[in-house]
């Protein structure tokens, strides 16, 4: 039998796979599909103080192997994600979820993520300092160690759960953002956000987005996120939940080869709903494969000599 | 929402009806309303990436009807698709139009590719018992398709833009002489806007966006309306003329 | 008729295609399959200035819609190229080239670049600041504005032709780089160079490449390479060369509406040896398609309010 | 090298003749010489984006046949293509072995999937009036394939890992006990420089590394050789004994 458990910080996940913030919304809608509880958790859809409505449509572009969005944090609300969205999702699952907790201000991420600290389905909070599609704030957080640090420390303060800081990949030096926060006191790392990207319609002449550019998704962006998890790996002590085009569970192992502890599944949810599952269903499959009875022995293998 | 299916469905034919238009008919067992629609992996690789929604253009026992314009790369792959092939769809997508209204008479307006949702709810409206009168908007002669379908269920008027058939001008050249209490359409933004503007209410009309999923998740296509934010894969594509924001 | 003509600085293009760097060889081995004339330009293999063989084997690796190199500048050295390299070639294109000039040190730049602006042959030089896979200097240039802004001044300094800097996609302000180098005296920019990727072979549980990390490059990085010369059409005067997943002419016509007056075809020739010249081919139907007699006039055209 | 070619060449068969090994034949016209190889674009999409390079493991009139194992994605797609449908390859890639040699007494020694271009390659030695030998290594007995072939032009040994048939051991267990002048060798790197060590001349051996163009573009396969670099691809991937440096 082979042991697909991995441990996160406030977190014992039966197995790795957990659907990316902002690619299954806020999870229960896909009890429709099957039984959610097969997951390791889930990340809830990136949330804020305030409802927002986020851009403009479209928001959704496509390219060879990935897709662009522009979605810009479209949500009700902390206080409803809470009281409505939350309580639906409890009725289909019985875990603890991670939730995305982002914002324009450091104020505004403090204040979400004391909201959501206090909820009770809430394992852990997935602080979102990259978000490509927000003015302010967002993308701004993850660029710079000094403002990632500055975001980690304060809301780290407040937060009874432990925190997992997501890393933008727009970036030099991506080493130098994550031992930032870890230093600021992150209790892992979930990387990568969507690169920035952007496609042009030809019949227009315009930007395919309303909003011209937007975050770049799928297995296009797979050795990007490999690489920079790799290096990543070797710089800090803290968990990495890894993410960037996962869409089986051959990819799930080279996130865990490359270093990651858990994974998280995006773009893969809008093209089969039952991408999750079946990646779940698989894994035990390709770890046999590959000779692995316990998947924690092969978290960061791609590092031994 | 729980009627959402994931299904391999095997193709029964694949012909052009009209200029870059195709007919697909596909089998399977479904349970598709009016004014849904289905969303099609047109290949088995990363590329093109996402899905392509599609209209329910008819539906007969266990047979579906798509009808589709070429107009990129993922639509000119699914006119190479030969039958007996199988496609990968979701299906059962979608509001589809709202068919518990009181009217009598009924105008159906269609334009371009925009056109074949509304046979499907012409037959369906037409078992109702409705009076139904059609317009259908093309921009040149070589476009026009589903004439004769549609003559079973109504007065059909065809409008070109170029005037190589029928009625020269917009669809809304000849709805401004018809009379109606209600009407249903589907087509092009700028030809739904003028509809609305003339016909602020007792209408209802189905909207395109681009879609990441099509089935929900992941908010692409959002928009505001008079009764909150909308997904037009979910709460869409087919909006109360009353809801509508006019921009 | 359309009309494909494109005007870099120093150099007049029938058409806007040209070969990348390092994916054409020094591109009369292409004669076999075209008349190499069709072409706009050359852009000739990353040249140093001492003859390197580069990084050990596996150097190539695979991704979804995309490829992953490490070659690491194999070239027999700039003077072996002036004398040898580019006399096969003037057998068989009797347009000017445009010469990758690589190196570890500012000094190597330097020299490198005198000896091709010698050159007959030579119509500007590309000065690539950004290859990924060598340890010292390349993409550590491209990464710091005042180390571009360095390696521009003193290759312009010597330089008898144009000089366009190669600028690498890894980094987190690309508009500052460009406006750096732009300053510094470059003539024009190409971009982008590769992205910096990783895979993992999940049977080994090794990196894929020997050299663990390599650049990523074909179809799957062309959103943001896009994305990029969107942003520095904006910010530079100079004129922009731009690459990065282009595999057919409506790729071509999206670079140019992006912002790009010549665009560089790389990894496609690689897959089809006769990419260039299809792609050249199909440019005046595509161009019709969307309306376009002159080129030069869609330069950009996707900035238009 | 002026003779490169990219064709589509129709599928005659497709089948498995082993454990994940597939043989194809393919029709067309080239001018191939044993030890050279095709590079093949598995798929219409940019998934998988590279091509495949696969020994030309026979050659008859306008036929060509090769074999190759289902190792991964690219693999696994070619050994679902159908009869009839058309593969896009790259032609007449690689140096081929020198048949331009002096000895008589030839031995053959080909290890997992580096059996199938010795095929072709004793054919042609046959055609010349060579004495050959051939030692083939699989892993299991469920591995082998080509025997009875093989033995047209030779007294054929078979070595398996696992002993489950012919002798047990690896392919220098058999060519250890034989004379011979000359050997020709294809397989894994690591049976390549066993050999290379026992018998460091008068040998040729075939390498594999991973390619991006496969026709000299790119210097994805150079390697350093007593001569030179060298490109697998181009100046290989046969190479002489005496030029390759063992590692
Ligand atoms: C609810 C709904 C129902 C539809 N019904 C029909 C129908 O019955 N018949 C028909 O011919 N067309 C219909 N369309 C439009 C159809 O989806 C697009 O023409 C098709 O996706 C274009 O794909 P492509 O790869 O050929 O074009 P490309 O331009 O290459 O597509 C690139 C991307 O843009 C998206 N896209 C392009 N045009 C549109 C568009 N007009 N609407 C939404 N997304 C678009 C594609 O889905 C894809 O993600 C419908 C669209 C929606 C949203
Ligand atoms: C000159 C030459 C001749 C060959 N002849 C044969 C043959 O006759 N029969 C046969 O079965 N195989 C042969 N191979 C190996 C064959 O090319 C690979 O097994 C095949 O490319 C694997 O592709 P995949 O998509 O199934 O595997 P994947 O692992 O999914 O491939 C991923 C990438 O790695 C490359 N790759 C993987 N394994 C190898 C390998 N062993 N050598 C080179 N590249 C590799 C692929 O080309 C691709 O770019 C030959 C290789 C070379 C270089
Ligand atoms: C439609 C869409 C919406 C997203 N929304 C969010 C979000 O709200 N918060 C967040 O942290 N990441 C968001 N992301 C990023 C994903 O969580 C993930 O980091 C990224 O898509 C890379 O994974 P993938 O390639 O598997 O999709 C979104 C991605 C997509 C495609
Ligand atoms: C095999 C290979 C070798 C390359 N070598 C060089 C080089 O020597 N110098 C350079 O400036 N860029 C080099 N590049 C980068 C390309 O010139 C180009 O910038 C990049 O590949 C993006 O374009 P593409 O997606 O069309 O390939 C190389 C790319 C590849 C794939
Ligand atoms: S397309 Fe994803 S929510 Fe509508
Ligand atoms: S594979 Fe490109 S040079 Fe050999």
């Amino acid at each position: 039998m082979s042991n697909l458990r991995v441990k996160l910080p406030g977190l014992e996940l039966d197995n790795p796979v957990i659907p990316a913030s902002g690619t299954y919304g806020f999870g229960y809608e896909f009890a429709q599909f099957y039984d959610i509880n097969i997951l390791g958790s889930i990340m809830t859809k990136g949330t804020t103080l305030e409802s927002r409505f986020g851009n403009p449509t479209p928001r959704i572009a496509e390219a060879s192997s990935g897709m662009l969005n522009s979605v810009g944090l479209q949500n009700p609300g902390v206080e409803k994600v809470v009281t409505e969205e939350f309580v639906k999702l409890a009725k289909h699952f019985n875990k603890k979820v991670i939730a995305n907790v982002s914002g324009s201000t450091i104020e505004e991420y403090v204040e979400t993520a004391k909201i959501f600290s206090d909820s009770e389905i809430v394992g852990a909070l997935e602080v979102n300092i990259s978000c490509p599609n927000v003015k302010c704030g967002g993308m701004a957080f993850g660029t710079s160690p000094a403002m990632a640090s500055e975001v980690t420390k304060a809301v780290k303060k407040v937060s009874k759960k432990p925190i997992y800081v997501k890393l933008s990949p727009n970036v030099t030096d991506i080493v130098e953002i994550a031992k930032a926060v870890e230093e600021a006191g992150a209790d892992a790392i979930t990387m990568i956000n969507t690169l920035l990207g952007m496609r042009i319609d030809l019949k227009t002449g315009k930007p395919v987005l309303a909003n011209k550019m937007g975050g770049f998704s799928g297995p296009a962006i797979k050795p990007v996120a490999l690489r920079m998890i790799y290096q990543v790996y070797e710089a800090v002590n803290i968990p990495i939940i890894g993410m960037g085009g996962i869409m089986d569970a051959e990819d799930v192992l080279e996130f865990i080869f490359a270093g990651a502890t858990a994974v998280a599944v995006g773009s893969a949810n809008l093209i089969d709903p039952y991408a999750c599952k079946k990646i779940i269903e698989e894994l035990p499959l390709v770890m046999k494969k590959y000779n692995i009875e316990n998947l924690e022995d092969a978290i960061g293998r791609a590092h031994n000599e | 929402m729980l009627y959402i299916k994931m299904k391999k469905l095997k193709i029964l034919s694949n012909d052009m009806i009209a200029k870059d238009v195709y007919e697909m008919v596909l089998k399977g067992d479904f349970n598709l309303r009016p004014g849904q629609f289905i969303n099609i992996k047109v290949s088995d690789y990363d590329v093109p990436f996402l899905r392509r929604p599609i209209s329910v253009a008819d539906v007969f026992e266990d047979q579906l009807t798509i009808i589709y314009k070429v107009v990129g790369k993922g639509t000119e792959i699914l006119s190479k698709k030969e039958v007996g092939e199988e496609l990968d769809c979701l299906l059962n997508l979608g509001n589809g139009y709202d068919l518990n209204i009181e009217s009598k008479n009924i105008v159906l307006v269609g334009g371009g590719v925009g056109v074949p949702p509304l046979l499907y709810l012409a037959k369906e409206l037409k078992k109702l018992g409705k009076n139904l009168t059609i317009v259908l908007g093309f921009n040149s002669k070589e476009d026009i398709f589903l004439e004769e379908e549609f003559s079973k269920y109504g007065n059909v008027f065809i409008t070109t833009t170029d005037g190589t058939y029928g009625t020269k001008g917009l669809v809304t050249t000849i709805l401004d002489k018809l009379e109606f209490d209600y009407y249903m359409t589907c087509g092009p933004e700028k030809m739904l806007l003028a509809i609305l503007k003339s016909y602020p209410t007792n209408g209802q009309l189905s909207f395109e966006e681009r879609m990441g999923c099509g089935f929900g998740a992941c908010m692409g296509c959002s928009c505001k309306t008079l009764t909150g934010y909308k997904r037009i894969c979910v709460e869409g594509p087919v909006m109360k003329s009353e809801e509508v924001i006019y921009e």
